[in-house]
């Protein structure tokens, strides 16, 4: 006997408590299980690339903050590593740990929120994500510290950052380094073993290595494939090619294997935290006012500097022709490229999976639509 | 990671491809418009090169001529370079290049996205459509000739 | 009860009218008004504490306060919820079918007061004494799911249908483990009525029918829509399911019915498995109230500590696991009762102690059966793309 | 073994349950008669006495005590901190606002020109409706006039009132924020303590002595000569 049955579609979006945003996503059913998916994007579009180019540079530094909202120290970071490059700009040793242990930090925020939202989706109430949110505001107590804001940083300068760290700072910093390790390990044993979650995320949305890098799928999604992939060993930057860190992977590729990896980043980030404040020694943090003025002239020529981003690989492609503003400025956005599998993800698999799938690749609808 | 030199990467492509490569510089290779597709999928597939990630795709309009830049890497060979295409001289209204979905489905909404705000025809390509912008939008707003409209800004309802 | 009310109507309006025609009449259906009115603003009082103590706990648990800013300790907080949502504009949908849209969430509440009218809250504290009445219990609960998808369907919502469909895919599959779940008490008690069953647990049923308990409860938990069987609402999917079309006092009607049906739930599961109003000393109502509470609490706890499972998990659990265990368990009771026949207080020692020697490894290889493995930890695995395995062609030459 | 996970899951969130509480109620919290007591530091007893309405609401826990949110120096805050004697109407602020939501008129006033003292403001406006808080303006500022503030409640009905004119930023309280000011963080300086309202404690430098312009003058010449 079988049953006859319609698929039946339906808009899951832009008003949506777990697109993460506005997102919309076309979703056709057989039953529960989704025959197919289509993104929609475009809710949140601000024209950032078209603002910045009638922005000097300096300015463009606070349209980066508003990019991907929850890790903007490290939009901040990837635009002013383009930025220095493109006009020869060499930072300073001070600013460059600065600016390490400020990324590093909001990495860690940023996986939280990742970690935290991804259960949420699952259906825990909001306890996980209480508990992760917890720690990430202590983060950005930390950035106010620094820079006066706690989301919409813009922290970094061109040649390291605009202030040095006040002194209760390093005691926040250090209390947090020797609290962090305890928390996450009462997060992992609250999600780790427990079975419901494990059962949910395993063997669910299976990417291989070969399709993910085909796919220009980069970051924890990429090394949850098995490849051991990350642009501050392989293509480093800043002084991360000085500080000890491991890359953690594994060969799963599932949703399971993408919670797991982020929790283990954010030990990752904290060692390198560590090193960082080991490292640093007292200097200036930019270079005089003389050498890189306010106004940033870099010479003509075109430069594309990609930093490794909470979500993959954030790149920033800057044309310049001589002026006080960049002639062009691309964003090359983790979270849309991330997405490009979606559809092959979700085919196949129940409504329960989506937004489960859809959290695991973590996005920032901030940084996909710009 | 190391980055290809323009010029040494070029003589590499011209030996194996005629008449693709167009000039070189230090740090990119100016690939003709024909060949695009040929050079990238010789890029991907050769031994040596085996640039695998499509990095990024992006367009810049230098108000005479569009260039599209790709951004390639090889996680095999650990090297990355940059390859541009010139094209749509004279304000070509749809300048039109080979898509490379074929080989980097990572192609996808990069191209989707330089299509929507650069107005670039990304031929062969399975689904190019608007992707930031709502269909019917009047123009490619990251055009240098693009208007931006000041009435546009939304009225606040400011009382009086 | 009744016939303390009815004596106590019977001498005032003796007092007053003599000879009154049809009497007894008026007075029978003056009282059960009373109890009714006793028993469903008690219900209602009871929600309303049991939403300001879900959220209140559930704060705690994550560390937040929870609500506190309306009366003390923000007891009032529901009171101002309940006030707000009566003045809310009502709306119903254009495209939906008015009679049934308005007809659905009584329908979702009827029922769960009704269940309260057989429930005993004190030894001999209960509106009516059915002989049948945990039979009335199981019956009375499957309308739940008619108003859910009536609800759904008349509120013309893709979403909702969804959430409907969920719903009732899930009562139908639990109503078999509950019930069958109850058959192991029936068999020790030989009475379908659930004061018999309550006079009956001088040992609280859980430590007899320990298998039983857990999936009664966990049934109950999927019939009430409670985590971690909340598909039908699940707010990550469905944003608020079948309710989504519903607004003002329409939607507070279902979100009463929700939590009224949580604590009937409770209710029955401290009736037939907690020895419901036995304790001692103090009153029979105190000791119900107490293990209700407890229930409430593990509810709660539970929804704090849990995720959802997948709907394939779910009907996977209630037909593959929990199925065979009430089987068992009804398997392992009967044999037991047919050897030790006699009526003496070691009988249910006897009984007990063989349910729990057949429990342990029936629920071992159930849970085995649903495949749940050990993660694999492979963590720093060896990467087989190969990166970095070829070295560019321009090797010499440094940049 | 199975269900194991969940029952640790469960041990951490009842842990939690007798852990403290992370909110921060804002702006005021409820506390009850010992809460009270503290906050107004007095005896139960005497709290009895002289505030006898709030002890009753007290006893059941529903008290108002006001909250401050913990800030840092360098918050970024919503009202600007303007020196009308230090500003010289360069509008460097102006210029690197990158939204351009800094409006300032001026005309030649001829009076105290050595000092720099060129032009005189008519208009300074701020509209800080549209401002993101970026701190680029205090940044530009060369004379340090312009300041970040620590205020954050400055929520309005009508956008026009969140612009800050030049009155306004004039008579409001001044408490600068250290962002960008390297001299207050040197003094340890707390925003919160009290007013600056001497323009002379705020800036970085000493006005420079005849002799020292004199020197500078000649140096600059002999370097570029």
């Amino acid at each position: 006997m079988s049953i006859k049955s319609e698929p039946i579609t339906i808009n899951l979006g832009p008003q949506h408590p777990s697109t993460h945003g506005v997102f919309r996503m076309r979703v056709t059913f057989d039953g529960e299980t989704i025959i197919d998916v289509e993104p929609i994007f475009g809710y949140l579009h601000r024209g950032t690339e078209k603002l910045a180019e009638e922005r000097t540079y300096t300015q463009v530094v606070t349209l980066t903050d508003r990019m991907d909202y929850v890790s903007s120290m490290l939009n901040n970071q990837g635009y002013i590593l383009a930025l220095e490059k493109l006009s020869n700009i060499t930072p300073e040793p001070r600013g460059v740990w600065l600016r390490m242990i400020a990324s590093e930090l909001q990495r860690i925020a940023s996986h939280l929120v990742a970690v935290g939202f991804l259960i949420q989706d699952l259906g825990a109430w909001g306890t996980p994500l209480t508990y992760a949110m917890r720690e990430r505001e202590k983060i950005l107590q930390m950035f106010e510290m620094l820079c006066g804001a706690r989301i919409t940083n813009s922290y970094l300068r061109p040649g390291g950052v605009f202030m040095d760290a006040p002194e209760q700072f390093w005691v926040a910093l250090k209390d947090f380094v020797y609290d962090f390790p305890s928390k996450v390990d009462e997060l992992e044993k609250l999600l780790t073993s427990n079975e419901i979650i494990f059962s949910r995320t395993k063997d669910i949305a299976v990417l291989t290595p070969e399709q993910a890098i085909n796919a220009s799928i980069t970051g924890p999604i990429l090394r949850s494939t098995g490849v051991s992939w990350d642009l501050r060993k392989d293509d480093t930057y800043d002084f991360y090619d000085q500080v000890k860190f491991d890359i953690p992977t594994h060969s799963a590729g599932d949703n399971y294997s993408r919670y797991l990896l982020r929790v283990q980043e954010m030990r990752e980030s904290l060692k390198i935290v560590k090193q960082c404040v080991e490292n640093i020694e007292p200097g200036p943090v930019r270079p005089h006012h003389d050498e890189v003025p306010f106004l940033v002239r870099p010479p003509k020529g075109d430069c594309y500097v990609a930093i490794e981003g909470s979500k993959g690989e954030l790149g920033f492609y800057l044309v310049s022709d001589g002026s006080i503003s960049p002639y062009r400025w691309h964003v090359r956005s983790s979270s849309l490229i991330n997405l490009t599998l979606l559809r092959d993800m979700l085919i196949g698999t129940l409504f329960g999976d989506l937004f489960v799938t859809f959290g695991g690749i973590d996005i920032n609808m901030g940084e996909v639509d710009r | 990671m190391i980055e290809w030199n323009g010029n040494k990467l070029a003589e590499e492509i011209s030996n194996h491809i005629s008449d693709s490569v167009v000039s070189s510089d230090d740090h990119s290779v100016y690939i003709s418009k024909e060949k695009i597709y040929e050079v990238l999928k010789f890029l991907k597939e050769t031994s040596g090169f085996s640039f695998d990630l499509l990095s990024s795709i992006t367009a810049v309009d230098y108000i005479d001529h569009f260039e599209v830049v790709y951004h390639l890497k090889s996680l095999i060979t650990l090297s990355k370079a940059t390859i541009k295409v010139k094209l749509g001289f004279g304000r070509e209204d749809q300048p039109e290049i080979d898509s490379s979905y074929n080989l980097w489905k990572g192609a996808d909404f990069q191209e989707r996205e330089v299509f929507d705000l650069m107005g670039i025809h990304f031929v062969n390509h399975p689904n190019l459509k608007r992707i930031l912008l709502w269909d019917g939008f009047p123009g490619h707003p990251l055009r240098k000739d693009f208007v931006t409209n000041s009435q546009s800004v939304v009225d606040d309802g400011e009382d009086k | 009860m009744f016939e303390f009310i009815y004596n106590i109507l019977d001498a005032i309006i003796d007092i007053f009218i003599k000879d009154m025609r049809y009497e007894s009449y008026i007075i029978t259906a003056v009282t059960g008004l009373i109890i009714a009115f006793a028993v469903i603003n008690g219900v209602l009082g009871g929600v309303l504490v049991l939403i300001w103590g879900e959220r209140r706990l559930l704060g705690r648990f994550q560390q937040r306060t929870g609500p506190n800013r309306w009366g003390p300790q923000g007891l009032l907080t529901s009171v101002a919820d309940a006030v707000k949502v009566m003045f809310k504009e009502d709306i119903v949908p254009e495209e939906a079918d008015h009679y049934i849209f308005n007809l659905a969430p009584l329908l979702l509440v009827i029922p769960v007061f009704i269940i309260f009218s057989v429930i005993p809250f004190g030894i001999s504290l209960y509106a009516v004494d059915i002989n049948v009445s945990v039979l009335f219990i199981l019956a009375i609960t499957s309308i739940s799911g008619l108003s859910i998808i009536c609800a759904a369907w008349a509120s013309a919502n893709r979403i909702a249908i969804f959430s409907a469909l969920r719903s009732v895919a899930m009562l139908i599959s639990y109503e078999i483990p509950v019930g069958l779940s109850l058959v192991g008490i029936l068999l020790i008690t030989e009475s379908m009525s659930v004061m018999d069953i309550v006079i009956y647990q001088s040992i609280p049923f859980i430590l007899i029918q320990p298998v039983a308990a857990i999936v009664f409860f966990l049934g109950s938990l999927a019939e009430i829509n409670r985590t971690p069987f909340d598909l039908t609402e699940a707010e990550s999917e469905l944003a608020a399911g079948y309710q989504n079309d519903y607004s003002g006092m329409k939607w507070g009607l279902f979100y009463l019915g929700e939590f009224a049906a949580a604590i009937a739930a409770a209710t029955v599961f401290s009736t037939l498995f907690l020895g419901g109003p036995n304790g001692p000393i103090l009153p029979g109502l105190f000791w119900l109230t107490i293990k209700v509470i407890a229930v409430l609490f593990f509810i709660i706890w539970i929804r704090a500590s849990w995720p959802r499972f997948r709907i394939d998990q779910v009907l996977n659990l209630a037909w593959k696991g929990l199925f065979e265990l009430t089987l068992v368990n009804i398997v392992v009771t009967s044999i037991a009762v047919i050897i030790w026949t006699d009526l003496d207080s070691n009988r249910l020692l006897y009984i007990g102690l063989v349910n729990w020697i057949f429990a342990f490894p029936f629920v071992l290889l159930i849970f085995k059966l649903l495949k749940t493995k050990k993660y694999q930890s492979d963590i720093n695995s060896s990467s087989y793309y190969p990166v970095g395995s070829d070295s560019p062609k321009f090797k010499k030459e440094i940049k | 073994m199975i269900g194991f996970g969940l029952i640790k899951g469960l041990s951490v969130t009842l842990r939690n349950l007798f852990g403290p509480v992370f909110t921060i109620q804002y702006p005021d919290k409820r506390v009850g008669v010992f809460g009270l007591a503290k906050n107004k530091n007095l005896s139960v007893l005497s709290l009895l006495k002289s505030y006898p309405r709030e002890f009753l609401f007290a006893l059941v826990g529903m008290a108002k005590v006001e909250v401050r949110i913990e800030q840092f120096p360098r918050f970024r805050g919503n009202e600007f901190v303007w020196y009308d004697d230090r500003c010289t109407a360069c509008a460097s602020c102006a210029k690197y606002c990158p939204l351009g939501i800094i409006e300032i008129v001026t005309h030649a006033s001829g009076e105290n020109l050595q000092a720099g003292e060129n032009y005189a403001i008519d208009k300074f406006d701020i509209d800080t409706g549209r401002c993101m808080f970026c701190g680029l303006c205090v940044e530009a500022c060369p004379y340090d006039a312009l300041h970040m503030g620590t205020d954050f409640e400055r929520g309005n009905y009508h956008r026009a009132k969140l612009v800050l004119d030049k009155e306004t930023l004039i008579s409001q309280d001044k408490n600068p924020s250290s962002w960008f000011r390297p001299q207050f963080e040197e003094k340890e300086y707390n925003p919160w303590d009290s007013d600056l309202g001497d323009y002379k404690e705020a800036g970085r430098h000493e006005k420079p002595s005849y002799e020292k312009i004199k020197q500078n003058w000649v140096n600059k010449r002999k370097f570029n000569g």
